[in-house]
């Protein structure tokens, strides 16, 4: 067991995964002598030299069009797209092909690859920055969506994404890279992608969410039990896609209300999903509207007024009480 | 020092052995035997007779929109045609000849443009990437797929297909630029049918070559004549020579000219004159190399009929089975949409199979649907 | 009044706004001699010249990001992306820039722009040509999405989208283009942006759709009367984003149930919208869960299978069967 | 006519007019009026003083992260100079000095990177951009700018900045094609200091020069010396001329070095060699220029210092009037993240307005927020 942060364990996996897979790259935009803008990529180029870790051209589009031949060929690329906000200009590569070539070809090629990229606010950065887009990936049939909330999750689920024989964007939640440590175990380990965690247990109300959106969730929690008395369950979704659709209608189905908490926009976001999984799987467990506490559908603000777009505990603790009292 | 001049390490050629008449140039002779350049006969004759079977087929309904290969199989047989079975082919979609050459089966092809995944099926044991829909992107694949091959230290190449149209599309510039880094050993040939769809390419780029594009990322480029099976093969297998070297990326512009629609949806004399296309059919590939082969007593008339009836045959056979493939029972099974989007498919895409399945049954319908005729439709690739 | 399909009608409103705006101009792929390869912009061309009817190169990304520059220019551009299936290759220069100029300067600079694209499937094209992403654009802050059903709608609705000062996204549904003639008024009309239409009345269930889904929609609205005696109303959304919430939570509090039609992906798409506003504004008055009949969660499969994939009146009616009988 | 040569109607040159010791190639010396000259130099040395003074602001989390244009003031000063006022400027981020010149107060570029979208609020009766974050987006607004002005029949031009890495983005190639094939006068700046970030140029592209892509277009290009303000400003003049001539676009290479980190957030240690930076600082563009003040008798030691005490006055003026404007009510008031989303604000978005509005006056926060001091944080742009 060693105590690190989400940035520590993000780069021990790449260097557990480079090491044991000799198809595992790295690929992207000052990833190798600069180990990456978020160092995260710290000591892979001195220790897997030029070959296995790519500087690449500036061209997001280039980055992973090339990962996905280089997938096709029988290897196993990492790209690095260096801000969430610009992975757009690579989507029509995502969409057009890594979604699609298994499909296509009835199965004969597949296309192993994973898209990591920081994503989401919180770090006062300029426009571009602070974008939390996750949905349309989910919206994407073809492509799996993994984002950690914090350092062992981080770690486990960067390895089931690598060894997962689909592409897989992993979201970073940038916030969180270095907002605390954790025991990660020395043994490497997975998780299942697909799979919920319950966070934290309770019986009144179900609060679901993931990425950095997670800590002032639980917050949250702990502030309804302390002031309110209110036992909230905290489920933390990890895979946005495909979703855990079962535990969070387990854990509605008991408790008959919930809270969504995400900072991506709000319509037609993971929320909207959510609600229309429950509304399908446990509509009659209900008894008050799920709540949405997101970011609202407005640009994320410059970051003289980040905080504001955020959810914060005491937004998500209102709507904890709005459903509460419905 | 004020206001010098930049030299830069590059000359442009242009490349052309048989000329219209069929006259050879014999200082540029390429070394193929009798038997290698009937097989580049061959499956040029097989793609244009497939072609042509393909636009009945598409008439009566029985296939959907598809463009037309016929008048390029000098460019995708003479380049392909140098490919060993190791390296990579990534294709656009008008190399119907080559792809036939590569082991692609006919049916197989007869069913993509029927509407069935199924005919973007990589025929076992070939190194290929199926057709690519939205123009451009395939060349990263190639980009990366060289890339991966230098990474794993093997010798092989790959060779790659793009429009002049495709041209002006952002990825074909990431991708002769990762090419050019990298280092790769990639084979870029740009098709230059000097239309797209519509577009006449002086409406697409203001420079009078393709090739001069090479010059921007420090590689080499070549413009050769497209229509001329020899002059394709040589300046392809000079730049897999250097490309298997070590010594990267090459550019080939093969001009041509499109002398059918863009496919069997399009009208071309919405945009240009009956003569401008007749001026080109007197360049034409396949009879040019015919005159050759027969100038220097390779195929006689005889031998030439011969061929014919083969191939003949082999197109009827092929399509029949394709036309039986769409009949069965696996093929025409609407649930296997859902089969290949993961390796696992996950629960949420289980519980929807089984809505569709559940409604089929029901309704005992959809099963026929993959067999139906239809009418032509409008759309465009 | 003159009897046309909805490709004539489209046509007839770029005619108009050409002859009323000097400012507008249409470019695109093929948009100009050959008229588009649906023949939407005939007669421009001949008309109005090359200065006002570009022929462009193949680069989507070009043509919209050149179309953004002539907006801030204080131009209308109206730019043709051949096939929705091909607009993810711009989709950053809309998502960064055309949704954005405003807030970013403070209302200073605008990009009243539309980008039109033929979406959908069910005219046997091949792949990439049958996709309805319509809801990547919904969740994106700063565009808004309209989808006609019709002719008449479809020429008013392009003339709202064009007088709009701000980017519209004009999604044709291609298998619609063709289909059915309608009456068209002489003369030019609007129609309201964010403003749904109740294309037929009822009062015992609700159902919701838009584009080419409309039609299998009402076609099981007479069917469920004719064979069940049960009255729906059919809302037609038109305006994908922002959309008109108003309008169907009322229709819902009167008839507490709601089927959702749309040839989309299911999940994060618009029916997962519609299903939260409705969880968040008719709670009480939902008797049944919200049905979703939608396009599924893997690629449209390729021509042979599509009409399998498309929601069509049965899938509907066994939908609002569903829901009636919950 | 077999392997015949391709001539490439282009010569690609090298400009530099005062050499790194100030010596002037007198053939070469633009036509400048002492006032003119008096007037490059202040605004290249306001950049200057402003980017020293913001790197303290930064360090002391009175502003994020942001670039420096330290080194980089002649490139944007000698090119933007050549603007007349209804000409266009579409920047991407490293031209302080030619912002400055143009308008731009130095409050509002203050504003910009503190966070405030009032610092992209272009000022009233100025024809700019804002600056751009994602690399090579802007070119092509650049470039439909100035289709725009022919269809209007509007004899402007525009000028554009992007940098060696953003040069290999898909964006950057579409709007060269656009603007070639369409005649555009659009002046593409090419600010070339070798690294993208820690990408050194020799990773970013295989080509010797930025320039030689103009050749890929059919369209004019050069390369100057880009720590040399009259190098710059001879060719973007002639390029200006061109454009205005209804000739088209240039590409201009501007040769120079990034000696600062890449972002106050970047550490070039990590990259680079201290030799190599050094190695260009002696080539620095300012005191370059002020040298050939010097020696040109236009600007002696005293008036030198004078400017220099104007313009400090100008910073410290400039710095107050930002962060007033940061406390203000307009400013700080978070629910105008909704005020500009659309012309009209359509009810779901009035509804998550009131939504805020009622929890911020609930819990009487994020008032404060706006105006917080915070550590540097290590976001890259
Ligand atoms: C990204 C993308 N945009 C648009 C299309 C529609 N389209 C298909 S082929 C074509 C023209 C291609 O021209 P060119 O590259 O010259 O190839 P050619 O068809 O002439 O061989 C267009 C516009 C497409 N398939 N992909
Ligand atoms: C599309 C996009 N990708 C990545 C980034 C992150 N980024 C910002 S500046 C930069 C390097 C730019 O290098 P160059 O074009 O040479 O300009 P310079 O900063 O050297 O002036 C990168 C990668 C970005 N802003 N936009
Ligand atoms: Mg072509
Ligand atoms: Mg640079």
């Amino acid at each position: 067991m060693t105590q690190m942060n989400m940035a520590k364990a993000i780069n021990l996996a790449l260097h557990e995964a480079m090491t044991k897979d000799k198809r595992v790259i790295v690929m992207g935009e000052d990833v190798g002598q600069d180990e990456g803008v978020f160092r995260i990529t710290e000591g892979l180029h001195a220790k897997f030299g030029d070959t296995r870790v790519i500087d690449t051209p500036l061209a997001e589009s280039g980055i992973v069009g090339t990962a996905i031949g280089m997938a096709l060929y029988g290897l196993k690329p990492i790209c690095e797209i260096q801000f969430a906000g610009f992975d757009y200009y690579n989507y029509h590569q995502l969409e057009s092909h890594a979604a699609r070539f298994r499909n296509r070809t009835r199965g004969r090629l597949s296309v192993p690859m994973v898209m990591r990229a920081p994503y989401g606010a919180g770090i006062r950065a300029i426009e571009h920055h602070s974008e939390s887009r996750e949905a349309i990936y989910a919206h994407t049939p073809g492509l799996k969506v993994v984002i950690p909330s914090g350092p062992r999750n981080a770690r486990a689920l960067l390895h089931s994404a690598i060894q997962d024989p689909d592409p897989v964007i992993y979201y970073e939640p940038k916030a969180v890279y270095r907002l605390f440590k954790e025991e990660v175990p020395d043994a490497m380990e997975t998780l299942p992608i697909g799979q919920a965690q319950v966070a934290r247990k309770g019986k009144d109300i179900t609060l679901v969410s993931y990425g950095a959106s997670l800590r002032p969730t639980l917050e949250a929690a702990e502030l309804l039990e302390e002031e309110d008395g209110v036992h909230a369950e905290v489920i933390d979704l990890l895979t946005i896609s495909p979703f855990d659709a079962a535990t969070i209608v387990e854990s509605v189905s008991k408790t008959g209300r919930c809270v969504v908490v995400h900072e991506g926009p709000r319509t037609c976001g993971i929320g909207a999903e959510i609600i229309a999984r429950i509304n399908e799987n446990a509509f009659l467990y209900l008894e008050a509207p799920v709540k949405r506490v997101t970011g609202f559908d407005c640009q994320v603000p410059y970051f003289s007024k980040e905080r504001a777009y955020l959810p914060d505990a005491e937004r998500v603790l209102e709507g904890c009480r709005a459903t509460l009292s419905f | 020092m004020p206001r010098k001049p930049i030299d830069l390490p590059f000359k442009l050629e242009y490349l052309s052995v048989l000329d219209e008449n069929a006259e050879l140039d014999k200082k540029l002779e390429p070394k193929l035997t009798d038997d290698e350049l009937k097989t580049l006969y061959r499956y040029m004759l097989k793609a244009r007779r497939a072609d042509e079977r393909m636009l009945n087929m598409q008439r009566q309904g029985r296939i959907g929109t598809f463009p037309q290969a016929s008048g390029h199989e000098a460019i995708s047989m003479g380049s392909i045609f140098c490919l060993e079975k190791e390296d990579w082919l990534v294709p656009a979609y008008r190399e119907l000849a080559g792809m036939l050459y590569r082991g692609w089966p006919l049916e197989t092809i007869l069913l993509y443009w029927n509407g069935f995944e199924e005919g973007a099926k990589v025929p076992d044991g070939i190194n290929d990437l199926p057709m690519c829909v939205p123009v451009a992107s395939q060349l990263l694949h190639a980009a990366g797929i060289g890339m991966a091959m230098n990474i794993q230290q093997e010798k092989k190449v790959v060779l790659t297909f793009f429009g002049d149209g495709s041209s002006s599309e952002g990825d074909c510039h990431e991708a002769l630029n990762f090419a050019a880094v990298f280092n790769a050993p990639v084979v870029f040939i740009c098709l230059n049918n000097q239309y797209a769809i519509s577009v006449p390419i002086a409406k697409q780029m203001k420079n009078e070559t393709v090739a001069q594009r090479a010059i921007a990322y420090g590689m080499q480029g070549i413009r050769v004549d497209g229509n001329d099976v020899l002059a394709v093969y040589t300046a392809t297998q000079e730049a897999i020579a250097r490309a298997r070297k070590g010594e990267g990326p090459t550019l080939i512009e093969c001009l041509t000219y499109r002398f059918t629609p863009h496919t069997t949806a399009d009208d071309p004399k919405r945009y240009r004159s009956e003569d401008e296309s007749k001026k080109w059919h007197l360049r034409e590939p396949l009879l040019r190399f015919a005159k050759f082969l027969k100038n220097k007593g390779i195929m006689n008339d005889e031998q030439k009929i011969a061929i014919d009836a083969e191939i003949d045959a082999e197109i009827k056979a092929a399509v029949a089975k394709a036309e039986e493939l769409a009949k069965s029972e696996e093929l025409m099974d609407p649930l296997r949409m859902f089969d290949y989007s993961f390796a696992d498919m996950p629960p949420f895409l289980a519980e929807q199979r089984q809505e569709l399945a559940d409604h089929i049954a029901k309704h005992k319908k959809h099963k026929k649907e993959a067999g139906e005729k239809k009418a032509p439709s409008p759309a465009q690739i």
